[in-house]
């Protein structure tokens, strides 16, 4: 298998921000984010936020105005030629979160142009986990510390070395426009064997099975009232979720010219269905919770074939309250019992 | 501790048979059983419930914003301090509230535990060391290594003795006075690079709006940032927006702030938020010779002033 | 690759007022560029942007057999409030088509009840006028339509005097409360619907209005024997994407947007009342 | 920067002096640079901070916020609050990376169009200086 020294990564990288876009975690104040490659790499803590931001950005124009609905317009805003995305250590809970934001953007009567371009010339390389944390759950939808769904390169890890699987053709051809850094040889047997084994300690106490349809009548249930008393309506964990996808789009006049933004947006706000007349659907704490986890474990399985949930348990480092996926998912399975 | 928490649960419990209370908040065991979290209890007998809350115990005055009144609530000293700033905002009233105040050695924040010593399976508090239990089995932790940075400013360990019960076991952590070095430092860095670093820092902002939420202080039915119109604030989270939200939120809290750190606590990017609120809170006590600003006052700081109040304008 | 969320620019060719208090206006639009322009279908809605406030969704009020596109909206928000100060000649942001429409196919040879209130009668008036201008394929047309006040009446010149010129349609007006101008009937439009009582026989209703007229008048179409997949509504959530992607209008699995606006009574029933 | 450059100055003034006080120099023929635009508040109290903060975001150099000399407020005390804001808010804006020469509070009264004057001239030198600001800029 071809490897690089980890000394050498660095240099890798830098070569391949000339051509690519590279996204990778590294260490930004007292934290590890996702962002943008700066000439920093952090390969060994799972970032607080997701990889979504490279191809949904927080906010995008998505277009810029010159005049006035009086005078005539003028839109602009094209939107191509920007160098392919590189992922650069996804995990592999990442890595499937994509594909299941590929359903939302990619399938059906409309496609989402921006992050079709954005994704479609991109690379995921995921790097195996050796240390799942606390919080991570991947294991009960199905995905694992080596799973492969939704990345074009498979990085093992040992003490000194990355190894390089490349699994698609995109990824093989990342992997051979860097072969200058590469060495052949070897095959990380034990990390693949430590990976095979990796044990999540919350696995135990976290089961999705036939959760979609036993939440399907529990629209009415008192648990949502119990859940949601906690819950301080922020939107910590719709951001950082790797699946959370919804977004707004709004204006932004400055005299005679202007922008139209789409930004992330999140149902925990009060304001997220409020209409022009005052109605709210939902308008308190309960019905915005209920929407937020029917949506991951009912809705989501429904319209998209699968559970909006990855278990990569980032919101349950994100919320300050202990209400997160697998709190929800405990005290459904209780509730439904 | 155990004592405490006894006697912690016959209060709450009595507070609900004399009729005291509708509703209480309190802390309760959480999905991790090491940490806890917020409940909202409606009946005596769920008094059985109540935590003390060893670690990552989030703070609960803002919960009585919402809760059927009379409503009864468990404080500590820098909670307190966060009910009090309410009644003071007028967003409760002090006479439908029932207040148990307890004695705190300090709460501990479970990201400071190395990541070497995960998969705890229980905290314990020995003396002046936390120990971690985990699979591989106990270590040792120097108690002041593992608190939350809010216990490092700590106001008083002691229970509080606005309550209309004071559970005080004589544990509670000595006082520590506000560290201002933090401050100094970026003060003294020039001006280009402190507009690096907090542009480095907003730039991590999500905008999730978790500090303000969690924030006592930050209390308004309806925020002026989430109007459409006027627009305070766009939903473009881009960064001259940030210096916006950002100088906005610290602003409105100034002279109001009750240090509690529950901001900083919250924000899941790790924004070092208090580096804000702080600055605020020291300018005040020095120019207006205000003694601990922390600590709500009838009159606001900055609804009022001296007629001699220092004079840098002409 | 069509851009998904930008619109095409639009000349207002006119702005009618509906209504006395001024709150309804209708604008006929046309597109600048001839490649913007879509088809529709009756039922079906289009966002509507004022550039530099915002975009809202509107049903098309016209009809596709009429050659220019129209849009009532009245006057609620933000957006909305800034329409109404346009004018003839001024440009407004059009994308689309969204959402299911009407099954105007479904409905041939039926008899086909129509039962609005207020500005409800704008999506309703799509089919309306699709169905009359392919009368032969359609069975008897009844329009029950009521408004607060006369002066609050939309459409005036078609509920009064195009409509009921057209073989087999009647329309029977209703206002909640009448002025001395008004003689012709008066209350709430469910009341009124369950005077006329008409046939659920081979019929299919279709309903549009305030949320409270809509929960009587299904209520009254079930006392009249009307089934559940007789009854058709259409509904209105906040939207930002028109396209089933920013995650706002759903209720329960189904989107407004995609899945709707138009939904059956049944398949309303199915899913959880959120909205 | 291009040598004509002219610094954008956004001048919030109170109604019953300040904004008098630049009406008094328009009226007394003082010239003064055009750096200034004006927006006319009812009192330096109503000056909240974060319009500083916004004018800043869209485009100025330098903001002025002026009011009547402490003890002469229309209001009685609106002043007064609002040099208590200004001596903390000046001093954040400053913590947060801005240089403080950008903002400057000045006590102007109605009769004082000469001040205004000057204040204005001196202003737009310092800034003119500076050069314009970066710093918190939309860039739209």
């Amino acid at each position: 298998m071809l490897h690089i020294s980890k000394h050498n990564l660095l240099s890798l990288l830098t070569h391949a921000s000339s051509s690519w876009q590279v996204f990778c975690p590294s260490k930004q104040g007292s934290t590890v984010n996702f962002g943008w490659f700066e000439g920093t790499v952090d390969t060994v803590a799972i970032p607080v936020n997701s990889c979504k931001g490279a191809f949904l950005p927080q906010t995008e124009e998505l277009f810029t105005y010159r005049g006035t609905p009086e005078t005539g317009l003028s839109l602009t805003g094209g939107f191509d030629g920007q160098k392919p995305v590189l992922i650069f250590f996804a995990r592999p809970c990442d890595a499937r979160a994509l594909t299941l934001l590929d359903r939302v953007f990619l399938e059906g009567e409309y496609a989402d142009d921006r992050y079709r371009s954005r994704r479609a010339r991109s690379v995921v390389v995921t790097v195996g986990c050796k240390s799942p944390l606390d919080t991570c759950f991947c294991t009960a939808f199905g995905i694992g510390p080596d799973s492969k769904a939704g990345s074009d390169v498979f990085v093992y890890e040992d003490e000194t070395s990355l190894y390089f699987e490349p699994l698609t053709e995109g990824g093989a051809g990342f992997v051979a426009a860097h072969l200058a850094y590469l060495a052949e040889g070897g095959t990380p047997v034990s990390v693949m064997e430590e990976l095979r084994r990796a044990e999540l300690p919350l696995a135990g106490r976290i089961w999705v099975e036939g959760m979609a349809e036993m939440l399907d009548s529990m629209f009415d249930h008192p648990v949502w009232e119990k859940m949601s008393a906690r819950c301080r309506g922020c939107g910590a964990c719709t951001y950082l979720c790797p699946t959370c996808y919804c977004f707004s789009v709004f204006d932004a006049p400055r005299g005679t010219h202007g922008k139209r933004y789409r930004s992330w947006d999140s149902c925990q706000f009060s304001d997220f269905m409020l209409m022009a007349g005052g109605h709210n659907p939902r308008p308190t704490r309960k019905e915005r919770v209920r929407q937020r986890f029917m949506h991951k474990f009912n809705y989501g399985v429904k319209r998209q074939g699968d559970y909006l949930c990855v278990g990569c348990g980032r919101c349950i480092r994100a919320c300050s309250v202990g209400l997160h996926a697998a709190s929800a998912l405990f005290d459904l399975k209780e509730a439904g019992r | 501790m155990n004592d405490l928490r006894e006697q912690l649960k016959e209060a709450v419990a009595s507070a609900f048979s004399q009729g005291r209370v509708r509703s209480f908040v309190c802390l309760e065991r959480g999905f991790y059983p090491f940490a806890t979290m917020p409940a909202i209890l409606h009946s005596g007998s769920d008094a059985d419930r109540v935590e003390i809350g060893l670690a990552d115990a989030p703070l609960l005055a803002k919960y009585l914003l919402d809760m059927p009144k009379p409503a009864g609530i468990v404080v500590r000293s820098c909670d307190a301090l966060g009910v009090s700033r309410l009644i003071r905002d007028r967003r409760v009233k002090r006479e439908d509230l029932y207040i148990i105040s307890i004695s705190c050695p300090g709460v501990v924040d479970t990201a400071k535990i190395p990541m070497s010593m995960h998969r705890i399976t229980a905290l314990e508090k020995a003396g002046d060391a936390l120990i971690v239990h985990t699979a591989l089995g106990p270590t040792e932790l120097p108690w002041s290594s593992v608190l939350l940075d809010r216990c490092l400013a700590c106001v008083s360990g002691a229970a509080s003795t606005d309550a209309d019960v004071v559970l005080d076991d004589g544990r509670g952590k000595p006082p520590a006075p506000v560290d201002y070095s933090e401050i100094d430092e970026v003060e003294h860095m020039a001006p280009d690079e402190r507009y690096a670093m907090w542009e480095k820092e907003f730039a991590k902002c999500i905008r999730c709006f978790a500090c303000r939420n969690a924030c006592p202080a930050c209390s308004c039915r309806k925020c002026s940032l989430d109007l459409p119109e006027p627009e305070w604030l766009s939903r473009a989270v881009i960064l001259p927006e940030q210096f916006m939200f950002h100088f906005t939120r610290a602003y409105h809290v100034a002279g109001r702030c009750v240090g509690c750190g529950e901001c900083e606590r919250a924000c899941p990017v790790g924004l070092p938020l208090m580096k804000l609120n702080r600055k605020f809170t020291r300018d005040i006590e020095t120019l207006f010779g205000v003694d601990d600003a922390r600590i709500p006052r009838d009159v606001e700081v900055l609804g009022t002033f001296l007629p001699d109040d220092p004079e840098e304008f002409c | 690759m069509k851009a998904l969320l930008i619109p095409g620019l639009a000349r207002i060719e006119s702005v009618r007022d509906e209504t006395a208090a001024g709150d309804v206006k209708t604008f006929t639009v046309q597109f600048l560029d001839e490649k913007d322009r879509f088809d529709y279908m009756p039922g079906q809605c289009a966002m509507l942007s004022v550039i530099g406030v915002g975009e809202c969704m509107i049903s098309i009020t016209s009809s596709p057999t009429r050659d220019r596109m129209q849009f009532s909206v009245k006057k609620s928000g933000r957006v909305t409030s800034a329409l109404h100060e346009l004018e003839a000649g001024h440009t407004v942001g059009v994308r689309g088509p969204y959402g299911n429409g009407f099954a105007v196919n479904e409905w041939r040879n039926k008899r086909l009840l129509f039962i609005a209130g207020g500005i409800g009668l704008a999506p309703l008036r799509s089919a309306i006028n699709y169905c009359l201008d392919n009368r032969e394929d359609y069975g008897p047309i009844q329009i029950i339509y009521g408004a607060r006040s006369p002066g609050d009446l939309c459409f005036k010149d078609e509920i009064f005097k195009n409509w009921p010129g057209f073989p087999e349609t009647q329309v029977q007006v209703t206002v909640d409360k009448g002025d001395e101008s008004w003689n012709g009937p008066q209350g709430f439009v469910p009341s009124f619907l369950k005077e006329i009582a008409p046939s659920p026989d081979n019929a299919v209703a279709v309903t549009c209005g305030p949320p409270i007229m809509i929960k009587f008048v299904l209520q009254a179409l079930s006392e009249l024997g009307f089934g559940d997949e007789q009854v058709v509504t259409t509904l209105e959530l906040k939207m930002q994407c028109g396209v089933g992607k920013c995650g706002r209008c759903n209720i329960g699995h189904k989107y407004v947007c995609v899945d709707g606006p138009v939904f059956t009574l049944s398949q309303l029933r199915a899913l959880p009342a959120e909205y | 920067m291009s040598l004509d450059w002219q610094p954008k100055i956004v001048g919030f003034t109170c109604n019953w002096c300040s904004y008098a006080g630049a009406d008094l120099a328009g009226t007394s023929r003082m010239s003064y640079p055009a750096s200034v635009r004006i927006i006319r508040v009812p009192c330096s109290g109503r000056i909240n901070p974060v319009f500083v903060i916004r004018a800043f975001q869209r485009g100025a150099d330098g903001v002025l916020v002026a009011g009547c000399h402490p003890g002469d407020c229309h209001y009685s005390t609106g002043n007064m609050y609002a040099r208590r804001r200004f001596l903390i808010a000046r001093r954040f804006m400053e913590y947060l990376g801005m240089d403080p020469a950008r903002l400057e509070i000045h006590w102007i009264s109605a009769s004082e169009g000469q001040k205004f004057q000057e204040v204005i001239k001196n202003m737009t030198d310092r800034i003119h200086a500076m050069g314009p600001n970066r710093k918190m800029r939309e860039i739209l």
